[in-house]
């Protein structure tokens, strides 16, 4: 199918850039926080807990820029979308990143990226209430910013393919007769739009009614309603990060393997079925809230281990699949997609286990929570945003991995690997999550994590910078530019599977 | 109880990760002609069974059940900017004890520990609601409630303590 | 023609028969009688073309307008003062309802989109706050008529979600020109007709 | 290009101040937050009123002499509401009385057929109010209605029945003072601010 329209590759390279700099920087906050609970460093509570809002909310916020960035890029392959609701996207995002900024590190804002209420409210003195509406205001910019770029996405998606169930792949799992199949890409689009704008609308509504509570507070708000608006928009917007980022494993590992990633029925169905299961999820947050009906409660359960299968069954078994006797080559980038997908699958592993409740009561809020999620955030996420980067300026040779290259990929995984382990093993020792100040016998394990997150922090920089040098050296080549929207720096067009599409 | 749920998962961890290697190994072989679509469906098969299994066995006694008989004892504890409140310094050694926990301003969470720092069981403490958990002790001894869930500057200071003794009836 | 303003009519005039119950039923009062006055503005004006060049000053003035009217204490006026009572009357099909059928069409579809979401939004708000709020909000309604408030605005909230998502997720027929560049690909798309929405939707 | 950017900009921006207006600078959304600035901005002037306290003797609405009066409203067979308020205004006449302040509190009754000196006398025991400094009182003259209706548009007070034959109205602390003018609207749980503001007044 011969589109006119080329993919945004100067706005998406420019936005990976920024990403792959904010991540290396949030990591770095992390290396502090690791630091100083092992008492390397002397950081006061206050400080700390300011630098874990920032971690928190500037983690999250940069794996959904760099997700949005991934998905875009790709979708422009398949259908058309207008320039200028990127820009409007990316420029919400960067007003609402400095007002969090703002509210952290001028205000002193430190409430936890989950803005729990009524913690804003309640800081015993350390900020303000005007630090506290700045910080929401960003996340409203930033959530407005993510919901125009999903009506942008959808409404093409709809002109595209007449509806989202079409795109979505529901002829196909009804079996009924079509020549229009939507490629992996939009059927993961179709998904992320919907239940990530479900997400943002009713996140939005908590940030405005807490907002309204901050400047009005005989407007008083449900703490059990607010908690469950609040784990719900931040479960699902986390979760649309992974799933927006996966369409560079659909799209780009079809180069290696030569064999197109293709929408079967059961792939349909799985990603109708995380459709769902990823709004029922969040309630494994809340299974210490035994208020809560129990209904809920066992559905979080449930859903946790459930949702599992999707993922292992369908995404993670179609790329061994693929894999196997593809005789493909290993560089950066295939390296790193691929182990994008192993890190999501084996992080989904503590993720089910913490979500049965007779578990939750002894590993909720110790560091197997972020055991598991830093699994599939630095092994999964990130991980398949760094490989799309590093496919950004990898020419039109696959090389091997070799050389510096080789020893980045080596450092990051290593070093992730062990930096998750010692925060498993750390909670299944009840070392609790979030503590500024660490009892004397968890402190060796805190060292070794700080050795561990080092060598992730020097990974990523290898990766950051490679990009960067490879993005000056492409375009000393070709006489690109990055802000432009030439589409020549890129190998897109070139030996590119068809992905079932047809002419 | 911690000990072995790690070592369940970080075995279930490893064999996943050592089937994604060896589909990596197998890359450079010659292809295999085998029924794919076949052991996919017998994965998800297995996985399900195995997940009604599981759910079963781990809800068919529902975790959360509070104690209602006769020796059951209640503890009301109630959280705030950054202390525990315990309406009791001694609780009885082998009696089902029922916590009532609350807080007074923004959430916390009642984590109880023993003398060798491990989580025994925790409840949320929320504004405006009275979760309940039930926990028996079957050791006398001092035990520690921690903050579990994140509550401003002196979250990791917000501890209190209480005796378990036996007692005689 | 006749019969949208003949309907519009009708809408006006059920509106000014409301008028003696509104008193004290905020229910009634926000969500029938003010729905049915801007009803009436948007029927009237539907089929009026205006230029694209001023669009998005109608648009303007019909949200700021809308936001006056969402106001607690305006409601409170309405109910107190006679001639605010009138502005209701006026300002709402003239400043909101009519601007708003007037320029819809011209407003850029992901505006359009952003302006749905943001109102399923705001109703979720409006809803979250009426239910839970210990204090009066509105003078002259009891607490218990605002939580009904509340209620209602959550059932508008989850009504208008349906209305506009079932198109999206089925692909109803649009009432937007058919596509310029690529070929239509589905079967029902040439169904679509320009009378299957009033311009307010 | 100027017609699409310009008139809508200059649209928002007057659209902008209306809403600034409209909410005294974005400070007032309800009818209750408005009453408020208002007559702090603009204190408005008590006419000459007498009302029937509970011992049946007529006392006058404005202030003696230097005082102040602290005024709130009130029915008898209120059940939640305004037995809480009585009970902030016990206290905040605790806190007076200690520092001899020169004030008169009087609890005014919007329904005065019901509440008669009798029910005034009961309410007053029941809280307390002996006269000398909190005093329980109706509304009375020639036509007790065009009082009540005329006392409960200068405060801004509005009342509506509820379905259990009861009252729901907009409970606060209202202060005249010393030059007779309604000046300021406090919260019924405002103690401290209310004993701060009479003390510096007088």
């Amino acid at each position: 199918m011969n589109y006119s329209y080329t993919p945004q590759s100067g706005a998406v390279k420019f936005t990976m850039i920024l990403s792959g700099a904010v991540f290396a920087l949030m990591m770095v906050l992390g290396l502090l926080m690791r630091a100083a609970q092992g008492e390397w460093l002397d950081i006061e509570p206050e400080l700390f807990y300011q630098i874990l809002t920032a971690h928190g909310a500037g983690m999250v916020g940069t794996a959904g820029l760099s997700g949005a960035a991934v998905m875009w890029y790709f979708l422009g392959r398949h259908i058309p979308l207008t320039k200028a609701v990127f820009w409007i996207f990316l420029s919400l995002f960067i007003a609402g990143v400095v007002f969090i900024l703002g509210s952290i590190f001028v205000g002193g804002f430190a409430g936890g990226w989950t803005f729990l209420f009524p913690l804003p409210a309640m800081s015993g003195g350390l900020w303000e209430v005007g630090a506290a509406v700045s910080f929401m205001l960003g996340y409203t910019l930033i959530g407005v910013g993510f919901l125009i770029y999903y009506i942008e996405v959808g409404r093409q998606i709809i002109k595209r393919f007449g509806g989202l169930a079409n795109a979505l792949g529901w002829q196909l799992i009804l079996g009924r007769k079509t020549d229009d199949i939507p490629p992996p890409a939009i059927v993961a689009a179709a998904a992320v739009v919907i239940f990530n704008s479900i997400a943002i609308v009713l996140g939005a509504a908590v940030l405005v009614v807490s907002i309204v509570n901050l400047l009005a507070p005989e407007f008083e708000v449900d703490a059990l309603l607010a908690k469950n608006l609040i784990y719900f928009f931040g479960h699902v917007f986390i979760n649309a990060s992974i799933y927006m980022a996966v369409v560079a494993v659909y799209e780009i590992i079809p180069e290696y393997t030569g064999r197109p990633w293709k929408t079967t029925r059961i792939f349909a169905i799985a990603w109708n079925v995380v459709l769902i299961f990823v709004m029922a999820i969040y309630w494994h947050h809340l299974l210490q809230d035994t208020v809560l009906p129990a209904w809920m409660l066992i559905t979080g359960q449930l859903v946790s281990y459930f949702s599992g299968i999707p993922l292992l069954a369908v995404t993670a078994f179609s790329l061994c699949v693929y894999i196997r006797g593809s005789n493909m080559k290993w560089d950066l980038t295939s390296a790193l997609l691929v182990i994008s997908i192993a890190g999501w699958s084996v992080g989904s592993i503590p993720a089910s286990i913490d979500g049965m409740i007779a578990v939750n009561k002894v590993m909720h809020n110790t560091q197997w929570v972020p055991g598991h999620f830093h699994t599939y955030l630095l092994l999964g996420e990130v991980a398949m945003s760094f490989g799309f980067m590093a496919w950004l300026v990898r020419g039109k040779n696959i090389r091997t991995l070799s050389g510096l290259d080789k020893a980045a990929f080596i450092t990051y995984v290593f070093g992730a690997v062990g930096f998750i382990l010692v925060f498993l093993i750390s909670g299944a020792a009840s070392v609790p999550r979030r503590w500024a100040v660490h009892l004397p016998e968890w402190i060796l394990q805190d060292r070794v994590g700080t050795i561990f997150a080092a060598l992730v922090v020097l990974g990523t920089l290898g990766f950051v910078v490679r990009y960067v040098l490879g993005l000056i050296f492409e375009n000393q080549a070709s006489g690109d530019q990055i802000s432009g929207d030439q589409n020549s720096g890129d190998m897109s067009s070139g030996g590119q599977p068809s992905l079932g599409q047809k002419a | 109880m911690q000990p072995l749920i790690l070592t369940i998962s970080l075995v279930v961890m490893a064999v996943v990760a050592l089937l994604f290697w060896r589909s990596v190994r197998a890359a450079s072989k010659p292809p295999q002609q085998e029924n794919v679509g076949k052991r996919r469906t017998q994965l998800i098969w297995g996985l399900v069974v195995f997940g009604v299994f599981i759910s079963i066995a781990s809800l068919r006694e529902w975790p959360h059940a509070i104690a209602s008989g006769e020796d059951a004892i209640v503890v009301n504890v109630t959280g705030g900017q950054w202390w525990w409140e315990i309406d009791t310094e001694e609780v009885p050694l082998g009696k089902p004890v029922n916590f009532f926990v609350t807080t007074e301003d923004v959430n916390h969470g009642m984590g109880i520990y023993n003398s060798d720092m491990q989580l025994l069981v925790q409840v949320q403490a929320m504004p405006g609601y009275t979760n309940k958990v039930t926990y028996t002790f079957d050791e006398p001894g001092l035990y520690q409630v921690l903050c579990m869930e994140y509550c401003g500057v002196s979250h990791h200071d917000m501890t209190n303590e209480f005796n378990v003794v036996a007692v005689d009836q | 023609m006749m019969f949208r303003y003949g309907v519009a009519a009708v809408f006006m005039a059920s509106a000014f028969a409301l008028s003696p119950f509104v008193v004290s039923d905020p229910v009634l009062h926000v969500l029938v009688q003010i729905p049915l006055l801007l009803l009436s503005g948007g029927l009237v004006a539907s089929r009026i073309t205006i230029s694209k060049d001023i669009a998005y000053v109608y648009l303007i003035i019909a949200l700021v307008t809308l936001i006056y009217w969402m106001l607690p204490r305006s409601i409170d006026a309405a109910l107190s003062s006679t001639w605010y009572d009138v502005a209701k009357f006026v300002s709402l099909p003239l400043l909101v309802g009519a601007p708003l059928a007037l320029s819809w069409k011209h407003i850029h579809p992901v505006l359009r989109g952003f302006l749905k979401a943001n109102a399923i939004s705001m109703l979720g708000i409006l809803a979250f706050l009426y239910i839970h709020a210990p204090i009066r909000i509105c003078n002259s309604y009891l607490v218990t008529d605002q939580q009904n408030l509340g209620y209602g605005f959550f059932f508008v909230a989850i009504a208008l979600s349906l209305y506009w998502s079932w198109p999206l997720i089925f692909g109803a027929p649009t009432q937007r020109p058919p596509q310029r560049t690529r070929s239509q690909h589905l079967s029902y798309e040439g169904t679509s007709s320009m009378s299957s929405h009033p311009a307010v939707d | 290009m100027t017609t699409r950017l310009i008139f809508p900009l200059l649209a928002a921006l007057m659209g902008g101040g209306f809403l600034w207006q409209a909410t005294d600078g974005l400070r007032a959304i309800t009818a209750e937050e408005a009453r408020r600035i208002s007559v702090a901005e603009n204190p408005r002037s008590v006419p000459e009123t007498y009302l029937q306290a509970m011992d049946g003797a007529a006392i006058p609405l404005l202030p003696q002499k230097n005082e102040t009066v602290l005024v709130e409203f009130i029915y008898t067979s209120c059940g939640d509401i305004c037995q809480v308020a009585a009970f902030d205004f016990s206290e905040i006449r605790d806190q007076l009385a200690l520092e001899n302040a020169d004030v008169r509190m009087i609890s005014i009754s919007f329904d005065p057929e019901q509440d008669t000196p009798e029910q005034l006398s009961y309410y007053g025991e029941a809280h307390n109010a002996d006269g000398t400094l909190w005093t329980v009182a109706r509304p009375v003259s020639l036509s007790e209605d065009q009082t009540l209706s005329d006392l409960l548009e200068l405060f801004g007070v509005t009342v509506i029945a509820n379905e259990w034959g009861g009252f729901e109205h907009n409970t606060a602390i209202h202060l005249i003072d010393e030059n007779g003018q309604f000046s300021r609207v406090f919260d019924t749980d405002d103690v401290d601010q209310v004993v701060a503001t009479v003390l510096e007044s007088s």
